[in-house]
């Protein structure tokens, strides 16, 4: 049985670091996700944890490190949000591209401009093209939980892909609330030794690390890494019965977490902690709604959604963010899996904008209306 | 082609299957006779395809010399020559 | 489910006062979540901090719009700050005022509960510093009765270990004794 | 007259550069490579950034490198390597390995500058070498910060307005000494090895060690590929390149010509500078002059 203590987000993934052991941490602090810095600082500081702090002068500069580190052969953490994942974009490719089984929380943030310093999900969405594995967490358990569940997903033999944690800013990242941690050797256990598998830099065995690709195999490289995210669609549920198993605690298949759908002829699509206000509208307001969280966005679970939301009387989706002059990107990969479904699409919560109970039942109304199908709704917007 | 995982390369060194002889015009000739043995060519060799036999001497490896002449450069007594290549 | 708004000023310790309320209901076998109001506020801006305390797992995650209970650390805040705004009918302000202060506070605060207590004094005496947000949390709960003060000495004793912590709780339990009903 | 077989070369044999690497003949970047590894050994990881060296050594599925090598981008080579040298410590293996970085000019002075002071600053144990070849010529000549006064670029060429570069070239040794590193030193492929001797001290020097080498470059310098070694000889000798160390703060001219040659006599052997006029030459000169009386004034000369 673990402990439940009364923690922020923040603090939830800085203890899953904690509890799964990593060797080097390279980090850059950045509004919200800086208490993460300063709580590994601490651990790596007081002994409770044995890790080289690398104490980079950029977030560009933090993902560089751990590629390097990762390449070396031993288990890393980076963390970032916003700006500081904008910074990194260039290198996301590389370390999917050397297949390093990288983990990295982001504390969801707005991008600039205006200067932002608040919620919204443009920052990972940014990077969904990166092949980095995407999960998105509602809760600070579900934070905790993930991280762990991301060493195991990432370092799988048939999965070989950078895992990014993402909690939204501020509403859960400095929010708290209760959380079980589980004894560490028991998350050890459950992680177990860091073991390379496709390449270590080492002197006994010297190996060629991102190397030139021509026409004549890049194409390959990238094929392999497409069908190392379909690989993911199956680790990815079996990690998280494997943890529920063990801890108790799971979030669906670990893919998406249906609420309420079956008995739904609404159904809402959304990511991250505005599942939780939706589900308390449920139960509060409107039991004839369902919601399908959808946990991982990459790869994403497309067919299961699809499923779903057949033959349902509405289906909307919340974004919190847009693809400027096209469709907001959950709204658009909903589509492309279930071309024949109808789907409203909604955009709300940008730049922290908050995201109230009467939005959701905004939102529900914009799908009953059948509003939104061509061209997003914008909720609690005053343009 | 073998395709690995994250492009590694397994085999070091494997660029010798990259015979880089046939970008050759003119092809250093040393003299045996004349060497001195200071080993400047071999120090000074770029593709690091001059190498010291216990027997010959210097020797340079026809394969990968890509034939820059820089060994006939630093020769103290000129006992490498340019000449050029036949066919 | 009870949604509790601090107001503060920066380096008061608003989003302390929420925190120690959120350990505290877990203490309680309660559930709970703390926040501030994200802002960019710095030391002496007025500043929010929220908390929601249940029964039951706590899954609503947008801000406090229509609180049950509003906790006052500065009384210069009333009139400054609508600190009763969207407050529910039944609601119940704690405020840290003097008793000779109130006379005009109460007519800001118009018709709800009020309770009072001179956390600045009790602050100064307890700790020497006019951090007030410990004893306010006492008074709160005197008040309220939202979690017990067991629990809330025991959510000091975590957020601050040692001798702090003592004078902490102490504060606590003084304004826990000398709060009162306006 | 034929002279005695030594038994070693001058250098270590092993070849960790293997050779049908695609760098141009005559390469003065190969050549300095391949003369480092000689000095660092197999017990060695390379980390490198984007440029000539890691395109032409690296062509999947072949590689002409005999130990470990990693390249993740143009800007970060410093990072990546703190990440390898700090994973080497959290394996306690750190003793035991040596990690290198082997960067371009534009690698090392323009897009990864901040990276390498980033790495300076923190002290990582890691031996920084810069094959300077004084532009951009991974992707045809391009100028950056090392690229010297007048020289013409595709960038910066000569014409009626420009005259080649604008500026004196950036002084990365001297930046990355500001950094009160314990090791930085300059060195050129002309002079193997005072380079090896240089590189071998970087690598016992525990702490972060930077050496900037000058390698000549014949397409991109406009010289013959057999000149390599020459140009660069000229360059030390005109005192446009100047060999020292700087040992825990201690400057030490590691060369001194006995008379300095004119700098003609290196700008007329490279199409780079031959729309240089006398008056331009001139104003080279005076720098030149003006550099070694203050550095001279530095330190103490040995060889």
């Amino acid at each position: 049985m673990g402990e439940v203590h009364v923690v922020n987000g923040n603090y939830s993934a800085a203890e899953a670091v904690k509890a799964v052991d990593v060797d080097v941490i390279a980090a850059y602090p950045i509004t919200p996700q800086t208490p993460v810095v300063e709580y590994l600082s601490e651990f790596v500081a007081n002994g409770e944890l044995d890790a080289e702090f690398i104490h980079v002068e950029s977030e560009h500069s933090a993902i560089s490190a751990v590629v390097g580190a990762s390449a070396t052969g031993v288990r890393v953490f980076t963390a970032t949000a916003s700006q500081g994942l904008a910074l990194m974009h260039e290198v996301l490719f590389i370390a999917s591209g050397m297949r390093l089984p990288i983990v990295m929380t982001v504390a969801n943030r707005a991008l600039s401009a205006p200067i932002n310093i608040w919620c919204d999900h443009s920052d990972t969405m940014a990077q969904r093209d990166t092949s980095w594995i995407q999960l998105y967490c509602e809760s600070n358990q579900e934070i905790y939980d993930t991280v762990i569940q991301a060493y195991r997903i990432a370092e799988n033999e048939d999965v070989l892909l950078p895992v990014m944690v993402c909690y939204d800013g501020f509403t859960l990242s400095h929010t708290l609330e209760p959380v079980e941690f589980e004894p560490e050797d028991e998350i050890r256990e459950f992680v177990g030794e860091f073991e390379p598998i496709h390449c270590k830099l080492d002197p006994e065995e010297p190996m060629t690390l991102g190397p030139v690709g021509g026409p004549d195999s890049y194409m390959e490289f990238k094929k392999m890494q497409h069908e190392a995210m379909k690989e993911a669609l199956k680790v990815i549920p079996e990690v998280n019965s494997e943890f529920e198993k063990r801890f108790g605690r799971s979030y669906g298949d670990g893919l998406i977490e249906p609420y309420n759908v079956d008995d739904a002829d609404v159904v809402i699509i959304a990511m991250g902690s505005v599942c939780g206000t939706i589900k308390h509208v449920i139960d509060e307001h409107r039991s004839d709604v369902g919601l399908i969280k959808v946990k991982a966005f990459r790869p994403f679970p497309g067919d299961d959604i699809r499923r779903l939301i057949e033959g349902k009387d509405a289906v909307v989706t919340i974004d919190r963010a847009h693809s400027y002059g096209s469709m907001p990107p959950l709204w658009t990969d909903v589509k492309a899996h279930a071309p024949d479904v109808e789907v409203s699409s909604t955009i709300a919560g940008l730049g922290g904008r908050d995201i109230r109970v009467e939005d959701i039942l905004e939102v529900i109304e914009v799908a009953e209306k059948g509003e939104g199908t061509d061209e997003p709704v914008w909720i609690n917007v005053n343009v | 082609m073998k395709y690995t995982v994250g492009a590694v390369i397994k085999e070091p060194g494997s660029t010798r299957r990259n015979k880089t002889g046939s970008w050759r015009i003119f092809r250093p000739v040393l003299d045996h006779e004349a060497c001195v043995h200071c080993g400047r060519c071999y120090m000074y060799c770029p593709d690091g395809c001059i190498s010291l036999d216990p027997e010959k001497g210097y020797v340079i490896d026809y394969d990968y010399c890509k034939g820059c002449g820089i060994c006939a450069k630093v020769c103290p007594v000129d006992a490498i020559e340019m000449v050029l290549e036949e066919d | 489910m009870i949604e509790v708004r601090i107001h503060g000023r920066g380096g008061q310790g608003a989003v302390t006062a929420a925190e120690i309320l959120a350990i505290a209901a877990k203490e309680d076998g309660k559930y709970s979540q703390a926040f501030p109001f994200f802002g960019v506020e710095r030391r002496g801006a007025p500043v929010q901090a929220f908390a929601r305390i249940s029964d039951h797992f706590i899954r609503v995650r947008c801000q406090i719009y229509e609180p049950d209970h509003v906790v006052v650390l500065d009384p210069s805040l009333v009139g400054t700050v609508n600190v009763v705004k969207g407050l529910k009918e039944d609601g119940v302000v704690v405020v840290n005022a003097r008793e000779e202060e109130m006379n005009h506070l109460s007519e800001e605060l118009g018709d709800y509960d009020v309770y009072y207590v001179d956390a600045t004094s009790i602050a100064l005496d307890e700790l020497g510093v006019p951090i007030v947000n410990t004893a306010m949390v006492g008074a709160y709960v005197r008040a309220t009765g939202t979690v017990s003060l067991d629990a809330v000495k025991d959510a000091i004793r975590m957020r601050f270990p040692g001798e702090i912590g003592e004078k902490n709780v102490s504060a606590a339990e003084r304004a826990y004794e000398e709060v009162k009903e306006l | 007259m034929p002279g005695r077989i030594p038994k070693r070369p001058p250098l270590p044999e092993e070849e960790l550069l293997a050779p049908g690497h695609r760098a141009c003949a005559g390469c003065g970047s190969a050549l300095c490579l391949r003369l480092c590894m000689k000095a660092l050994g197999p017990d060695t990881v390379v980390v490198m950034p984007t440029g000539c060296m890691e395109v032409t050594t690296t062509p999947y599925p072949e590689t002409a490198w005999e130990v470990p090598w990693i390249h993740v981008a143009f800007e970060n080579a410093a990072a990546v390597a703190s990440g390898v040298e700090a994973a080497l410590k959290a394996l306690d293996k750190k003793d035991d390995v040596t990690v290198a970085v082997f960067a371009g000019d534009g690698g090392t002075v323009d897009i990864g500058f901040q990276a390498l002071s980033g790495m300076l600053e923190r002290g990582h144990d890691v031996v920084y070498v810069c094959y300077d070849n004084e532009a951009y010529m991974n992707t045809g000549v391009q100028r950056s910060g090392a690229t010297p006064m007048f020289a013409v670029t595709t960038t910066t060429p000569a014409g009626r307005r420009w005259k080649g570069e604008f500026r004196p070239k950036k002084d990365a040794p001297r930046i990355a000494a500001a950094h009160d590193i314990p090791y930085v030193a300059t060195a050129c492929v002309s002079h193997p090895q005072d380079l090896v001797k240089k590189v071998q001290k970087a690598k016992e020097i525990e702490g972060p060690a930077y050496v900037h080498v000058l390698c000549p470059c014949p397409p991109g310098w406009g010289y013959d590929s057999s000149e390599t070694v020459e140009i660069g000889e000229l360059a030390v000798d005109t005192g446009m390149w100047m060999l020292y160390e700087i040992e825990e703060g201690e400057f030490r001219l590691t060369y001194k010509p006995r008379e300095r040659k004119p700098v003609e006599e290196y700008l007329k052997r490279q199409k780079r500078f031959s729309h240089l006029t006398e008056e331009e030459i001139q104003r080279i000169q005076r720098m030149v002059d003006e550099r070694w009386e203050e550095l001279e004034k530095e330190g103490s000369t040995t060889d």
